[in-house]
Formats: structure tokens, C-alpha cells, sequence
């Protein structure tokens, strides 16, 4: 008996990062592919997500600058100011160009794209029904489709703390933040990770009062230790309140302006401000797409996968944030593009968990990648280590953005590079040298060796790895 | 399309350090890595040591522990 | 008989990047080591080429994006205007700050400087006398000292043209246009390589009329001709009066304004203006400096050295601007430590021009490393050549700053990365991962699998890479 023929080859559930890049490859390797969207093309990354965040930190940046212009030698005869609305128009520009970018994509590269939410019916069976996007429109209709292969790439929301449930309003999750044109005096941002941090760059640049509460004894606590002090310090500085080690328990919604409660040393603070941002983290959305019909296994809400994102059930596949942390586009996107290549029979590599960079992009910058100084010793290694600071650095002098460093990790037995870690004026593109000599199998010495153009913020990479090497020179 | 090429194993079995592109020459020239003097740091391969080895096995390739060409009838 | 014993192991004459980063590594080679320099610690670079030319392109960046703060969504009420004399005032604090950091360098590593003009007498003598620096001071005293390794890092200076000799005040040299605190209202610059375009955006922003004249059928020659005919786009965009294949017959200083005479296209034009700045290239200083007494071979104003610097002398080497082109302050500083190292008896690797990268830091920038796409084919490569837009970038959408492209060339037959030119937001950083993967013998495989992370401009770079081997994702 043959099988019976699919309506496609691949069959994609989710557009975002993860879902739409590998949409394209799956064509580009001789797949019919369908990909089904109940929202707007592109998923949170480009819509609510990365993209517009990084645009409303664009302004805020230019915000920063123009309040020192003296600085520069310019005179400022008058005042600049935040225009809120405005600002968050321009954002929702950017996003929408990408979005039409994804549009105009799956169209060039002919991939069907079937607006609705999909359920799994079977494990070849997708069922579709009309659902309601994030501007409140009615999309899609009703259908069913068939696959060889379906991935399911249907990402993650905004995580709730029980006693802090979002409502949009008074308490907002990021996406609120980010859309709503009416700006608050002051806020409260609950959670210091690279969301709570960003938020709380951009809306203290809008002239909000900003505290930031953390639960853990340190702001981004997934980052280097020497890197959560110096990203506190600034912060401090900059006039934004940090609290760590800090316990929210509540918010009394009914007070005028708000009362948030905090635990904080054995003793409790009540804290006044106009608006609550939760920013503790998200949650896979694997609810409603028919994982029980089908038996797709998961764990802690995260789907379990192999090497190859492929699930426990034939011909299910699963990539991006719905299989659990780091929760990052470049890492949905590169799963995916692993997983279809795999699918066609290429040879392909596993991906190191080490080699996924971690970018956030408040200012002073961070970013990085691999084990952090603690991780490595206790992952055992005998460890070298050289940091260089930004203050050394004639491009920074020249630019006036002086604070931060860079911290590389090296094994001492063979030069493995380790773990590089990097606050300061642009470590989120200096990182990607490192990422790309950390996969081409790297030691300090080739580090060395590559002429990092002068004068340029780049080359505090070679030095703090000169540093390691004990062959410091501009320090 | 090109696919990345295997990594080669020394006789312990562990991955031969070896760079792209010394991977991808070596391939063209059916050299085994395993044979082949990494100059690289610690011992890594790089091009010019398969270069380096393809040449001299042109230059010289008796020493070579190669079967005999067999001389195919005219 | 014994040798008799030399004062010092090595000897470097000339303090900039060259001089100065070798002498700190020779004495982490454990050799006694002194430095020998006329003017300022530092070089050119330091006092009068990299690090202050930077700081006024960030003072001209900053400008340029304050006379559109509404595109920011913030409002402007009143106005922005560079005051001049503060602007190089900042760019001078900025040199100082790293001349300092020389300083302080020489004597952490107890490198013994010795003030005033060197002069070899001998192959392991170096004869100094006092001399006059750049502030007018007259610095160091009468000696000889002798050393068993010297090493001329004598670096370079403006070229002149025989028909537009510089006097400093009406024809400058990129010095004076530095260092004048005085503002011209209108400016021609003769020379559209790195130094005359950085100058013409500089000077554009600061509210001068430019006119930046180049013999050459393009700006920025040395670079991919698609990277020219963007760079040209945005210049005459944004206001810049640029002439190609124009040749510049001379000048009238007593005219008032001054008659710069130009001809091309068979026909000659006058272009008025308050002055004219200088930027054809740069000769080396090979004069009184004894290489006849001594014997060193020169070629067309260059030192001629082999692979680690030596030149026909023994114990005498060269490196840096003084050898010759690529006049850079990181191919000096590489040169010099493998000069060093090759001296200490390490086991150096030869550098290959083709992992130099070049950098122009007007805005967008420039940068690239290896190959021209011309070049590749002219050399016999089948080249595989992928470009991606900044237009199609997310970040570079958040940055609202969407113009130019990356190009990458790579060899069809085994995938080396022959060449990438980047111009575009922050090229001048990006360019440090290609260096490094170029250094590590990447093919395009290694770089498509390197996660970079999102959003960055860095994954133009993967982008293009994707697009030369047929799989483009984001285009
Ligand atoms: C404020 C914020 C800022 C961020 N900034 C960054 C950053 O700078 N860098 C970074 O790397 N990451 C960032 N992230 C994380 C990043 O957005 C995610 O990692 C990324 O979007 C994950 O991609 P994905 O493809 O797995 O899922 P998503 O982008 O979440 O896309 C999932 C898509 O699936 C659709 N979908 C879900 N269920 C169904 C269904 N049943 N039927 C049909 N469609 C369905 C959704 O509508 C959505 O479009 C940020 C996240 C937030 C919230
Ligand atoms: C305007 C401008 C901008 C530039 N921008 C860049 C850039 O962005 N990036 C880049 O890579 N390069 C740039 N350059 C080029 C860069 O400055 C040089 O490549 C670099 O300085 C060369 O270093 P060096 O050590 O060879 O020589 P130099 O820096 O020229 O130093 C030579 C030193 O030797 C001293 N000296 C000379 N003769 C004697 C003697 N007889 N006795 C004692 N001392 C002596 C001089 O006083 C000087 O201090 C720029 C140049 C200019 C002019």
C-alpha cells in the first residue's frame, strides 16, 4: 500500500524567527511548505519583540546623547525632549517594515502561508481555525492540511507572577510597554534581565522615574558577575533606582498612585509609581495545539526535543522558544535551519548550548557568550583570565563612551576559549568575532593574531586576550 | 552544495584539530589528516601544512607508504 | 674576544603604534629596551591621525543626527550648532588622554625614552640629538646609545604635490585641518581616499561648503568599485560636491577666495574657496636617519625588509608606515611584535596582506579585508559573491540607519573567504569577525553555522555569505 500523498512537505506552525526562516530554507531544499500564523507574520520578535525594542532604544540612545552635547563641542541653544507618542510610532514602524519584509518573502520564496491558530489533529494533520490578531481583526478560515514533516515554532508569552497578574493597564508586560503612547511619571519594572533592563534604559531616557526590583542578589543574573556589578553601577549613576535581592509580593492596584510591596533585607517597602512592567521571563506556548491529541511529550511547558528537534513523535518537530531557554531569535532560527537541513539528509553539526551569544541592548551594552568565569571553574577547567577596560581604548576615548570591559575565558590546557563577556559602548556586534572563532574552533593566539583595525572598539577583544596570555599591551 | 567536510580522528579517536579550509584541501587531495604536521597552535592544521604535505608527496612519492601504481596495459 | 656589550637589547626609534606596542613586547620578552622619539609619544596616530580624527567624526556624527531628532520622535525647540574651537578642543583632550596612556605605558614596562632626533652611526648605534616638537618645545639631549637589535619605526608623513605645496595655512595638510581652530566657510579637499573623505564629512557637518576633488575615476579607489559608487550616492546626498577623474593643476593663493584650477573632461574649471586641504598620500621618513651611513636599502622611499622586518643590515630592522603602504596603525603594531618575537626566536607566522583590514570612518563607513571582487578574478579565482543590503536588516531598521551593503567573495573550489567589503552603520567593527574567521582559514560554511546573534548588524555579514552560496534567507 503506498502512503498516502500530504497536502505538503513541511508544514510550519508559527512565522516567527524561528518559523519563517526555515520556511525559506525548507524551499530552497525542494520542500512545498505551508506556514500557519494566528497573528502577524514575523511572531514576537519582529512585532512585539526584539525589533520595536531596539528602535525605541534608538531614541532613548539619541535622547542620552543630546542631553551632553557640550560634550561634543556642540551648542544646544533651547531643549530637546521626548515627543511619547511619536517615539512609539517610529518603533512601530520599524516593525511593521520588517513585517512586510516577511510578507514579501514568503511570497518571493512561494510558501503558502495559512492564517489561523493550528492544532495538531494527527501527526501529519494540522487543523486550522480562524483566529484574531494582535490589532483585533478576525484572520483566517477554517481548513485542515496535511504534512510529511510539521514544526511546530510557536514561541513563548510573557511569563505571570501569580501575584502579579498582568492586566495591561496597571500592570503591563512588555507588550503593553512597548505599544501604549501614553507614557507614566513613574514605573516599576519587576525583573533586572535583558527585558527589565532594556525597559528601564528606555523609559528612564523618556524622563520616567524608574526602579528596577530583582529578586536575585544581582541585575542580569544569567551574565558574569563582574558584569551585573559594573551594568549596576551604571545604572545607579544614570539616576535609575535598583533594587536587588529584592522580593515583590504584591501590588495594590486600588491605591492612587500604585503600592508595590517589596521584601527586601527582612523588612518590607511599599513603593509609589503609576505603572508596573512584569518582566520575569516567558513561557512556551504549548497550550491548544493539540500536543495531548498526538502525544507530543513536554516538560516543565518547554516541548522535549532531540539534537535534530525532532520530538517523541514521529514526524513532529519543534524549534525556538517553545523548546524551553535561551529564549532568543537567533537560536529559534538557527534550530529550525538545523532541523530542515537535517529533515533533507544533510551531514549537519549539533549546536553547542556554548556557542549561543546573549545580547542586551540597554547602554552600556552586554554581551556574551560561553561560560561565565564561575562556570568554567566549576565546570572544572584551569582557567586563564584577561579583562581590558573600555577606558584604554582609543576609539572609545574618541567617542566619549568610556565605561565597561571585556572579559575573555581561556582554558589553560589547550587555549579553548571559553567564554568571552562584554559590557560596554557596542558589545553587541564586537561578540560576534567571538562567536564566529569560537565555532571556527579558536585559541587565544589566533585571537592574537587577527589584526583588529585601528582604532576600533574591537580590538579590546585581542587585548583582553592578550591579558589572559600575560602579553598585555595597552594596559 | 558543499557540504562541511567530516572531522578526521587521530588513532586515539580524538577530533583532529584542523582548520576549514586545511579540511577542504585535504579532502580534494585525498589526504588523511592524521598523516598530515599540524604548525598550528596546538598542533592545529592549517592549509599550509596539507599544502605543505601534497607537495612533498609529489615531490617524493616513494616515501609515501602508498600501494605501487600498477601499470595499466597501453 | 667577547662582543662588546650593547646598552640596550633593542633600540626603537620612533613612538607610534609601531614603536611603541613593540617596545612594551620586547620587554615582555625580557629585553632591556629603549624607545627613542622626536616629537610626542604616540605618532601619528595618537597625536595627529587616528584617535583625534575619530574624535571629531563622533562630534560630526552627532551633529549630523541632531539635525533630524524628529525622525527620533523628539522634538528639537530651538537649535543645535557646532561651536568649533570646543570640538577640537575635545578632539585634542581626546589624543592627550591616549598620549598619557603611552606615557604611562613606557614606564610600567620600564622602557627607558629618550627624547630627541635618532640617527644611526652604526648598525648598533644610534646617535640622538635635541629636537623641537610639535608644541615648539625643544626636547632630549645630545647621546649615542647602541643596542644589538634596532628598529626604525620612523613612520610617515603628508605627501605633497609638486603643483600644491603646503604651507599650513591656505593649503593644509590633514595636521592643520586638525589642529585649526578656526573654521574655513568653504573647503576643497584634494584626495578622495580614507583621509580626504573622512575631512570632507567632518567639515560638511561642521556647516563648511566641501568640495572634495579626486584624479581617479572614484572615491575611496583602493576599495570594491561598488563600495565607491555607494559612498559617492550618499555623499552627493548628503550635500558634498564630489569630482572624479578630476585633476587639480594648482592653485591661486593670492586670489581672495582662492582659485583652485581643475580640470577634467578635457575642460578647465575654477572652484573658489577659503582653503584647500591636502590628502594625496602619505612618504616615509627615511631622512637623516643614517640609512646611508649605515647602508639600508631603500625602494621608492620605502625601508626594504623581508618577512620579519629585516632589512639588508644586520640588526637592523623596519616596520610600520616607514616600510611602506598599507600605511595603517594595526599592520605597524603587528609588524612590530612580529618583528620582536621573530628576534626572541618564536616561531612567528609571516603576515598575508590579504588579512589587513582597511577602515574609513566617515559615515555610512567603510571597511573591508582581502580581495576586491576585481582582484579575486584578475588573480584567477572562480569567486562564488554574495551581497545583502543594510535595508534588510533589522537593527540597522531600528538604528534608522539603512544605506549600504555587505559584499562577500568567496573561492568556488574550496570556499575560502577571499575578500568582504562592507560599506554601512558601524562597518568598521563588523569587519574584525571576517579578520578573525579569514585568520582561522573559515570557508562560507563556518560562517552561515556561527550564530549571530539577533538583531545585529553582524548578520549582514551571514546574510551575504548565505546569498554567494545560494541560500539566502532575509533577501
Ligand atoms: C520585549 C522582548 C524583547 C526581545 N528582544 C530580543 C532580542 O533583542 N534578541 C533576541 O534574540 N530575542 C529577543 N526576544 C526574544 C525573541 O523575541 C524570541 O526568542 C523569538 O521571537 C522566538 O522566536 P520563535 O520563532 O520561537 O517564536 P515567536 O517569535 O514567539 O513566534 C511564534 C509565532 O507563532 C504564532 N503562533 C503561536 N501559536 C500558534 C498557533 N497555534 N497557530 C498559529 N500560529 C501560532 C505566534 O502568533 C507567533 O507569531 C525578545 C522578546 C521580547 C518579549
Ligand atoms: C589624518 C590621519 C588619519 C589616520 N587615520 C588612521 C586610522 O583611522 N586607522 C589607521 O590604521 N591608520 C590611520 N592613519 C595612519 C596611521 O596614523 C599610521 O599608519 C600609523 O601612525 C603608523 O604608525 P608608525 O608607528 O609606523 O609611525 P608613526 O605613527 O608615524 O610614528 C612615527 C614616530 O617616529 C617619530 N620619529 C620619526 N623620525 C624620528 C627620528 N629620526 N628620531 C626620533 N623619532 C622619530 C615621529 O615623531 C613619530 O612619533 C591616519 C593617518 C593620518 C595622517
Amino acid at each position: 500500500l503506498a502512503p498516502m500523498a500530504t497536502d505538503y512537505d513541511c508544514v510550519i506552525v508559527g512565522s516567527g524567527p524561528g518559523g519563517y526562516e526555515t520556511a525559506i530554507r525548507a524551499t530552497q531544499l525542494g520542500m512545498e511548505t505551508a506556514i500557519v500564523e494566528k497573528d502577524k507574520l514575523g511572531g514576537v520578535c519582529l512585532n512585539v519583540g526584539c525589533i520595536p525594542t531596539k528602535a525605541l532604544l534608538k531614541s532613548a540612545e539619541v535622547m542620552a546623547e543630546t542631553s551632553h552635547l557640550d560634550d561634543f563641542g556642540l551648542e544646544l541653544d533651547g531643549s530637546v525632549s521626548p515627543d511619547f507618542p511619536s517615539v512609539i510610532e517610529r518603533s512601530r514602524g520599524a516593525a511593521n517594515q520588517m513585517n512586510q519584509g516577511v510578507r514579501f518573502l514568503m511570497q518571493k520564496n512561494d510558501i503558502d502561508v495559512l492564517r489561523g491558530h493550528g492544532r495538531l489533529t494527527a501527526p501529519d494533520t494540522v487543523e486550522i481555525e480562524p483566529s484574531v490578531n494582535m490589532d483585533g481583526e478576525e484572520v483566517g478560515e477554517a481548513r485542515t492540511v496535511t504534512g510529511e514533516h510539521i514544526i511546530l515554532a510557536t514561541g513563548a508569552r510573557p511569563n505571570e507572577l501569580p501575584f502579579l497578574p498582568i492586566d495591561g493597564e496597571k500592570v503591563m508586560s512588555s507588550k503593553e510597554a512597548m505599544l501604549q503612547t501614553e507614557q507614566p511619571d513613574s514605573l516599576v519594572i519587576v525583573g533586572a534581565g535583558a527585558i527589565g533592563v532594556e525597559f528601564g534604559y528606555f523609559y528612564h531616557h523618556m524622563g520616567t522615574d524608574v526602579t528596577i526590583i530583582e529578586v536575585q542578589d544581582r541585575m542580569v543574573p544569567a551574565e558574569d558577575k563582574d558584569v551585573s556589578k559594573e551594568l549596576e553601577k551604571a545604572y545607579t549613576k544614570m539616576g535609575i533606582e535598583v533594587m536587588t535581592g529584592a522580593n515583590v509580593k504584591g501590588v495594590d492596584k486600588d491605591a492612587e498612585p500604585l503600592r508595590v510591596e517589596v521584601e527586601t533585607g527582612g523588612s518590607t517597602e511599599h513603593i509609589e509609581c503609576d505603572q508596573v512592567l512584569s518582566a520575569v521571563g516567558v513561557v512556551g506556548n504549548v497550550e491548544d495545539i493539540g500536543l495531548e491529541t498526538v502525544g507530543v511529550e513536554t516538560e516543565g511547558g518547554d516541548i522535549v526535543v532531540d539534537d535534530y528537534y525532532r520530538t517523541n513523535v514521529d514526524g513532529v518537530y519543534a524549534i525556538g522558544d517553545v523548546t524551553g531557554a535561551p529564549w532568543l531569535a537567533h537560536k529559534a532560527s538557527h534550530e529550525g535551519i538545523l532541523c530542515i537541513e537535517k529533515i533533507a539528509g544533510h551531514d549537519v553539526r549539533p549546536m553547542d548550548p556554548n556557542d549561543i551569544p546573549a545580547c542586551t541592548y540597554c547602554q552600556p551594552q552586554i554581551a556574551s557568550v560561553g561560560h561565565t568565569e564561575e562556570e568554567a571553574r566549576e565546570a572544572g577547567y584551569d582557567v586563564k583570565v584577561g579583562t581590558f577596560p573600555f577606558k584604554a581604548n582609543g576609539k572609545a576615548a574618541a567617542l566619549g563612551h568610556q565605561e565597561g570591559f571585556v572579559k575573555t575565558i581561556y582554558d589553560e590546557k589547550y587555549g579553548e576559549l571559553l567564554g568571552c563577556h562584554i559590557i560596554g559602548e557596542d558589545a553587541t556586534e564586537l561578540i560576534s568575532e567571538v562567536v564566529a572563532a569560537r565555532t571556527l574552533e579558536t585559541t587565544g593566539l589566533e585571537i592574537m593574531e587577527s589584526m583588529h583595525p585601528h582604532p576600533t572598539l574591537s580590538e579590546t577583544v585581542m587585548e583582553a586576550t592578550r591579558e589572559a596570555y600575560g602579553q598585555p599591551i595597552n594596559i | 552544495m558543499p557540504e562541511p567536510v567530516p572531522a578526521g580522528t587521530d588513532a586515539e579517536g580524538r577530533r583532529i584539530k584542523a582548520s576549514p579550509l586545511a579540511r577542504r584541501i585535504a579532502q580534494e587531495h585525498d589526504v588523511e589528516l592524521a598523516q598530515v604536521d599540524g604548525s598550528g597552535p596546538e598542533g592545529r592544521i592549517v592549509r599550509r601544512d596539507v599544502e605543505t604535505h601534497v607537495e612533498k608527496q609529489e615531490a617524493a612519492p616513494e616515501s609515501t607508504p602508498e600501494p605501487e601504481p600498477t601499470t595499466e596495459p597501453e
